[in-house]
């Protein structure tokens, strides 16, 4: 029951960074939209702790065409399992 | 009604976009209902904190004024990000309002303490 | 559970407005409710009865309409982004002289406090910009 | 010189559209023509007639609308940004089995082509975004 | 009507804004009125270029199958920034059509030959 | 009779980058609206040559409050000034 963070726009706005100067211990991320490019970003993701979840949505990585590009940490999801992050997570911060 | 604590994340500089006074907007609606109000800037948001601000020649409201008001409103608790003015080369010299300046790890436990997170 | 969502940009420009509408459906089909739609700042457009789109496109704001009024959704523009961008009902219309309106019936105008009144009483707040 | 000045954002949301504003108005005043006025994407909604700004804040659809009738110039709205915004004159409020009209008199809906024409036959082409 | 030279510089990723498909209407434009077209992908515009986009489950129009008609539109020359992929981890292999790599010099000289830049 | 770049955004979009990778010999730039930031940034500015010129519209710079920490390198216009900049140069492209 802690805190998703979702990050909607993509590597060039620097979000990431912004969204780790308060990212808790244990709270989790959810790239939409543009944001799902930093899935294919191994070396800017490297940046977050291990133990964070990071959750991509499987339309907008389709849509882009980086299906083959994303990384092994990331959680491809749906807007079904979207929706149930959002009820698993107290809060809900986003970044855009 | 019950009352619960939002924190504002005012991250927008002032006058390029509208970000900056949607997020204080909101933040008086916040006050005027009541409610316990964390804001603070983050990134280039504590460009809106400088001093000396005067928009009449872009005929726009003078940002830095309305922020100068916060208190009027009951929002006593205001922040600002140290790396982020760091960054930018400010110190709290350059700044019009009385801003706590807060390091990252600060500024987690104050977001982990709020009901509600506005981010802007 | 009890959701309110916030869209902060108009509908053809961002994804946002885009992916709020799926979002939407998403809690509809798997039986939450929507406590408040709030369009807020460029997100007004999205309550536009006016908006015509190309046949190749969807037209997101019939999409909302069809969506609220399907639902019975509470859905709100906020006034003051609203009316400095030409969305208005009849009070604003006759209250400005102008000779129509341009929200979808499925929409209200109201004020922020309707904001912070969604914030107190949703199980959950997302923002969608 | 021969200007003409693109606009792509809209009013209230983002500066550019009054930097326009004030950079046409400058033109004017230094005796240069100003070619065309291209209102693009969301830029459109500074033809909007429907603006209704607050007290304290500039209405910079009407302003545009003065300066535009005042010295009868070109101005012209994308016809496919503008009709996806809801900015319709007649002809496209009719088409589309509409009741009103949302755009400024002194403005009218144009396609692309003015855009190219725009590029080929002013000295100075300047984007505002 | 007189034949100029425009180049498109195309700098934002698809979808997540309408900005890509802007610069491309654009540029079908010039090349219907028979101008001399360039197309530079640059920054996340590079994005655009990957093979397999599939925009069908967030209802849009794919980009990608609209940049592979540029050359039916008379649309040859088409660049992409090679410091812009690299950075992105993008190599000619992940794109979808025939574009010409090029390095900030060739880049820039492209530029100065144009008459008229529209950077979107 | 070269080219004038225009600037529109904050030092947080990276614009002077972009526009850095296509600046060419004795091209000049003007800082407007967010973009006035850049004029406060000396270790940012200090990637163009020297030979260049760099402007700032006045306005904006008097808006933000940052006329006390604009360094050197940077010329004040109007908007007069602006105009008159565009006519100079025989291309303009603008950075927003």
């Amino acid at each position: 029951m802690s805190t998703l963070h979702t990050i909607a726009k993509s590597p060039t706005s620097n979000l990431l960074e912004s969204c780790r100067q308060l990212l808790g211990q244990n709270e989790n991320l959810l790239f939409i939209e543009d944001g799902v490019y930093y899935a294919s970003r191994e070396d800017l993701l490297a940046t977050i702790p291990g133990k964070r979840k990071l959750y991509a949505l499987r339309e907008d990585i389709l849509a882009r065409g980086i299906q083959g590009k994303i990384t092994d940490r990331i959680e491809l999801v749906s807007m079904h399992k979207f929706v149930e992050l959002c009820c698993e997570h107290k809060k809900i911060i986003n970044w855009f | 009604m019950k009352k619960q604590t939002f924190t504002f994340i005012s991250r927008a500089a002032p006058y390029g976009s509208n970000r900056a006074q949607l997020c204080l907007d909101a933040a008086f609606a916040a006050a005027v209902f009541e409610q316990k109000v964390n804001y603070l800037f983050m990134g280039d948001g504590v460009y809106q904190l400088l001093a000396d601000q005067d928009a009449e020649d872009i005929e726009t409201k003078t940002l830095g004024r309305a922020l100068e008001t916060l208190d009027l409103y009951g929002i006593e608790n205001v922040y600002a990000l140290e790396a982020d003015l760091k960054e930018r080369n400010l110190s709290d010299k350059d700044l019009l309002a009385r801003v706590e300046i807060l390091g990252n790890d600060a500024a987690k436990s104050l977001i982990a303490k709020s009901d509600r997170v506005i981010n802007l | 559970m009890k959701f309110t969502l916030v869209i902060y940009t108009a509908p053809f420009s961002h994804e946002a407005s885009s992916t709020a509408l799926r979002f939407a459906k998403t809690l509809i089909d798997e039986g939450h409710e929507i406590y408040r739609l709030f369009f807020f700042s460029d997100g007004v457009h999205n309550t536009s009865r006016m908006a015509v789109a190309a046949q190749d496109e969807v037209n997101i704001p019939a999409q909302w309409h069809d969506l609220i009024s399907r639902y019975e959704l509470d859905s709100v523009a906020c006034v003051s982004s609203a009316i400095k961008r030409g969305i208005l009902d009849e009070k604003e219309s006759a209250r400005h002289e102008l000779d129509a309106t341009t929200i979808h019936s499925s929409s209200e105008i109201g004020g922020l406090g309707q904001f912070i009144d969604a914030n107190i009483n949703s199980d959950r707040i997302i923002s969608f910009g």
